[in-house]
């Protein structure tokens, strides 16, 4: 699959905008700025940017309480997100939602979910809105491997079929729901083996390969927007952090040290950067001032979110509720 | 005056905003030919055709998020619940994403959308289909819940529940189908959270639901031979609910009884009755009774149900207890 | 496979008592004698007959709101099933449950459900206590195609298959949820396929085919008996009645009475009956005399259901929670 | 005087209960090393092994379906929704299934489990993860809802949550799990429906539960210095509810406050308010006042969500409008 060189330099900057933020926040959560439950995306980056990379602006993604880069690959500002997280009115949901609520409607992000597998239930009717309305949208449903023994899975992904939905889901296996293995909760090798329960094809690919991610990502999409309908799409990688940001020691009393740093050395985005200079397709400069953008766009975004003010009481009672105009 | 059945009012109401607004469909199990658990919509596959008359898998929750997807991303679905023992089936559809996005999103999005469901004891349907389970969508902050008892009501609150922006619940109840009455042919809503004065009276007020709204007027009707005047005010929105005018009576009367189907532990007559207990107080002059589902689970026997569902006899009973020695 | 001449004669029998006593019930609901929602299982009785004579009495089932024939192969007996469907204090569950509630413990049946669906997580949980108590039973659990697509299917078959345990799923594909037919509802030719999302064998079976049915359950019960785990068994059938006995003309507004017809020259009762008669295994005399003897079994029935009491109101109350002796 | 954690008592008995009885098992979402949501049974599965400490997937009507199947043959299970928020995922084996099977069955059986879960709105977890859903568990017949406040109080009723035949629902509290009192060595129970006095007093009432039973001690602390005695009273059982004791202290204060985090709309404040309203109306001299979270959802910004817990600062306002002028 032929990439141009500037996606090539977007799929990379993308992947290390979502490694700061998520490394940033989890620093913060560490220093008490950030209350709640905090859910970092670290060595899985290559996802959310492979798959949003295919997307449009105008079609629609859903998240999961590991959400930032998701996010950050549909065009969420780390400003906003960032506001959010410390609870301010300019955040995206005016600081009401927090990490597991984040959405921004104008992107096409429908909102994180706090609930595993809440999302997917509300994919499927999305995916049916867009056919109804005749537009040549598509909508990405993200869910882990945890979700996939939900409920909603089963229901979400059958209601997508049987309406031939251009529903796109995608599941993120990192092995682990928090302390559980995917094989231990499902007994499967491969989570995609049940796209056929739901005569949808179903792949499984190395989530750590930013290209293959993309490939992949594209083919179900253009085929999702062609309408042939639904794909289910099973992308294998590891999370580097905790469960969440308070997890103890990065989650080693129920994972191996052993395995966390062989999948370290899988980074999805050193393999890419050294493939892009192996090939000549980016220079060293070139990533240092990437990383220096990045970094000030970080701080930028933590002075925003500092000065920003925190909302006022009353907009809970005034959101509790829309009033008649 | 034309006259017309609660149905009748129902399929009127729900024809009338398929034929003038194309966001609205209606999708739930065997809505189409069978015309839904409770024949309703009989009839309008016929003139809307299955774009419009969506029936549904036995999947309760994708048949909430359709309804989600959909309102979010521009349409105006009415989604049918069989009956409310169901809404067990997606209570998280419901609890934590219907109700709630809005809120968790800083008012982003709204969610127009409309849950219809049955209510009621009747018939021997047994325990599992007898549930009056709408508390629990009286304690989850961000629903709209509808509860009509007449035709005219049911009519004009369901055009009310698909023009509202917040996401509702309506709630038909199973023993009043078939009731008749006077509702003008043309187009007219009834607004939210505006209580109905059923009868007028000077002694005691009764606040009743649905079914018991008749039992309460037949028994008000026989007390006037006895010389007690009785008020019967129908809340019609359950949330919000029309305090106002429930506490003028009661100012008036300083006599309340509660008579609504849920059960009687945590259930909509201890709102009512607490709400005065707290801001009326001073103007009681004898307790407050509840009347509601006993709180026990519906029997099936036939004798044992009639016992079972809450009517005159407890009316009158309660009657008894609150009226001026 | 071998079966011996008795138990030759027992299929018949048992589909015979079945058939018998559901085609009796639909005449007494007709008339007004048994309240409720009462599915008649007509046509289908090769499964449940198939199914449970391979079952030893300490074996559980899980039964379904169409659950009259699963409870007869199980051990059900006429007169306390009956009793319970009119009501009466001498039925199986003290006229408490009906026909959507009909258990008998000391069988082993656990239960009709009310909730489609509703049995399957619970048959895991059973399946689970009998590996952990080290017993050799096992535990069927009934459900139709409408079953399949709640999420109770798929995280029930996903537990039972993580834990190995001896459960038999069976799927009574009867090609109708209500109206909406298992093909439209799933988009599967066959609905066993769903057995590979759980690393478990499924099978697709004529159910009409008390031989087939009888061959495919053994070799799935004593696979669950020998510790090999579960299996789904999908079993294509047919109704010959209304979704429930009170629906207008067989349920023939939704599907053809050309199918319906062709399905009754598939009628398992008499299928097999013409079988034995060939084979020598049976005389008419002896199809006369047995025919003659359920009949009176079924008029006992009547007779012991008719003079039995209602249950005492107070028994509501005390039924509502176990205290403490 | 040992002193030990509220979670360190709650361990106590579930060490205790599964050391003395080979029936008694524990499953839910990683209960095992990660001791499950709190932590509760952190350390377990050491002694007891992965038989009896069962990690689950994420399905939560499978976890209670577990805890069903295998209440109904024989054992005593303990299973645990991880937060509250998630029983809306499996609300119909609770509400359906586990509430109602006793009674629909006629009382054929016992479904002696426990569902052990977490309530409280705490650290900024948002709305998805701050729900106090128990009124929907006091609205449905059949469950016996414990909520203790006090270390001794949770290991004597969690003993007597194992003990007790009937399905129990255990809340605990996101922000008490810390507290610190006197819990003997010894097995010991404490009764269902038995209310506590934790303090006595003369002038005003307060029932509290859980975290606002320390902030009504707090605060009647500090009334005592101005002359005002309050008597705090802990249900402890939610239902059955020990009215009892509530009435007596009306009849000797005559004057009501209930504190429980619940939202008010139908929520546990509005139970106890609507009885004394009904059955203590002459002893009354002042309006109850209900406390409870707010009704709109829970808001994640920290500065807001102090504003929405309900906690002294609404206690002491509630005294002022209660106390004697
Ligand atoms: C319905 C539900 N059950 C349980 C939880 C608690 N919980 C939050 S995240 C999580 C694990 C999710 O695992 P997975 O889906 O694999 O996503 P990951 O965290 O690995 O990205 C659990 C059990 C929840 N939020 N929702
Ligand atoms: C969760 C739930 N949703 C809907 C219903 C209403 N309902 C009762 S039976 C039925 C159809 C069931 O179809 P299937 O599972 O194929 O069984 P069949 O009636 O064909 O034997 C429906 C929709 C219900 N009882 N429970
Ligand atoms: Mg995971
Ligand atoms: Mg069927």
């Amino acid at each position: 699959m032929q990439i141009s060189d500037k996606n090539n330099i977007e799929l990379l900057r993308t992947m290390k905008r979502i490694r700061t933020f998520d490394e940033t926040c989890q620093k913060l959560f560490v220093a008490g700025r950030i209350p709640g439950a905090l859910h970092c995306y670290t060595g899985e980056e290559a996802i959310a940017t492979g798959v949003c990379k295919v997307l449009e602006p105008s079609d629609y993604i859903l998240s999961t309480h590991r959400g930032h880069g998701h996010l950050i690959a549909k065009g969420g500002e780390f400003k906003y997100m960032l506001a959010e997280l410390f609870g301010k009115s300019t955040g995206y949901c005016k600081g009401m939602g927090g990490s597991m609520h984040l959405a921004s409607v104008k992107h096409g992000i429908l909102g994180a979910n706090g609930i595993v597998g809440g999302g997917i239930c509300i994919a499927a009717g999305v995916g049916f809105s867009i056919k109804y309305q005749g537009t040549d949208q598509v909508v990405v449903c993200f869910f882990g491997d945890g979700g996939i023994s939900t409920g909603f899975f089963h229901e979400g992904l059958n209601l997508a079929s049987i309406h031939n939905a251009p529903v796109v889901f995608v599941c993120e296996n990192n092995l682990y729901s928090i302390s559980m293995t995917s094989k231990r909760a499902t007994g499967l090798d491969k989570l995609s083996t049940r796209a056929v329960s739901y005569n949808m094809p179903g792949e499984t690919v190395d989530g750590n390969d930013i290209l293959a991610v993309y490939e992949s990502a594209y083919n179900a999409i253009e085929r999702a927007r062609a309408g042939k309908g639904p794909t289910l799409l099973e992308y294998i990688t590891y999370r580097w952090r905790g469960h969440h940001a308070g997890e103890a020691g990065d989650g080693l009393f129920y994972r191996e040290k052993k395995e966390l740093e062989s999948w370290k050395t899988k980074d999805p985005i050193r393999r890419y950067q050294a493939l892009l200079l192996k090939e000549g397709k980016i220079t060293e400069e070139k990533i240092e001032k990437m990383e220096m953008d990045i970094q000030q766009e970080m701080d930028d975004a933590i002075e925003f979110a500092n000065n920003s003010p925190y909302p006022k009481a009353e907009s809970i009672i005034e959101l509790s509720m829309l009033k008649k105009e | 005056m034309r006259e017309i059945t609660v149905r009748e009012a129902l399929r009127e109401s729900l024809r009338y905003n398929l034929a003038h607004n194309d966001k609205v469909f209606l999708a739930g199990e065997d809505v189409s030919v069978v015309g839904g658990g409770m024949g309703v919509s009989k009839g309008l596959i016929d003139e809307f055709g299955e774009k419009r008359i969506v029936d549904t898998p036995i999947s309760e929750n994708a048949i909430v998020g359709l309804g989600i997807g959909a309102a979010l991303t521009g349409l105006r679905p009415v989604v049918e619940i069989m009956y409310i023992d169901f809404v067990t089936c997606c209570a998280d559809m419901i609890l934590n994403q219907m109700a709630k996005i809005h809120f968790i999103f800083g008012g982003q999005v709204k969610v127009p959308m409309v849950l219809k469901t049955v209510s009621g004891t009747s018939g021997g349907n047994a325990a599992q289909h007898s549930n009056n389970f709408y508390p629990m969508f009286l304690n989850t902050p961000g629903l709209v819940v509808m509860a009509p008892s007449t035709p005219y009501d049911s009519k004009g609150m369901f055009n009310m529940a698909i023009e509202d922006d917040n996401p509702v619940i309506f709630i038909e109840h199973k023993r009043i189908y078939n009731i008749k009455g006077h509702v003008p042919e043309d187009h007219y809503t009834v607004p939210i959270g505006v209580a109905d004065v059923k009868k007028e009276g000077q002694d005691i007020t009764i606040v009743a639901t649905q079914a018991l709204v008749y039992d309460a007027l037949s028994v008000a009707e026989d007390m006037e031979e006895e010389g007690i005047s009785i008020e019967v005010i129908d809340p019609r929105t359950l949330n919000p609910l029309d305090k106002a005018t429930i506490f003028e009576s009661v100012k008036k009367t300083g006599r309340l009884i509660i008579a609504d189907e849920s059960c009687l532990n945590c259930g909509f007559a201890s709102e009512v009755a607490s709400s005065v207990a707290e801001e009326m107080f001073d103007y009681l002059d004898a307790p407050v009774v509840r009347i509601g589902s006993p709180d026990t689970s519906a029997p099936y026997s036939h004798p044992l149900e009639l016992e079972y569902i809450p009517g005159k006899e407890e009316i009158r009973e309660a009657i008894k207890k609150v009226k001026k020695i």
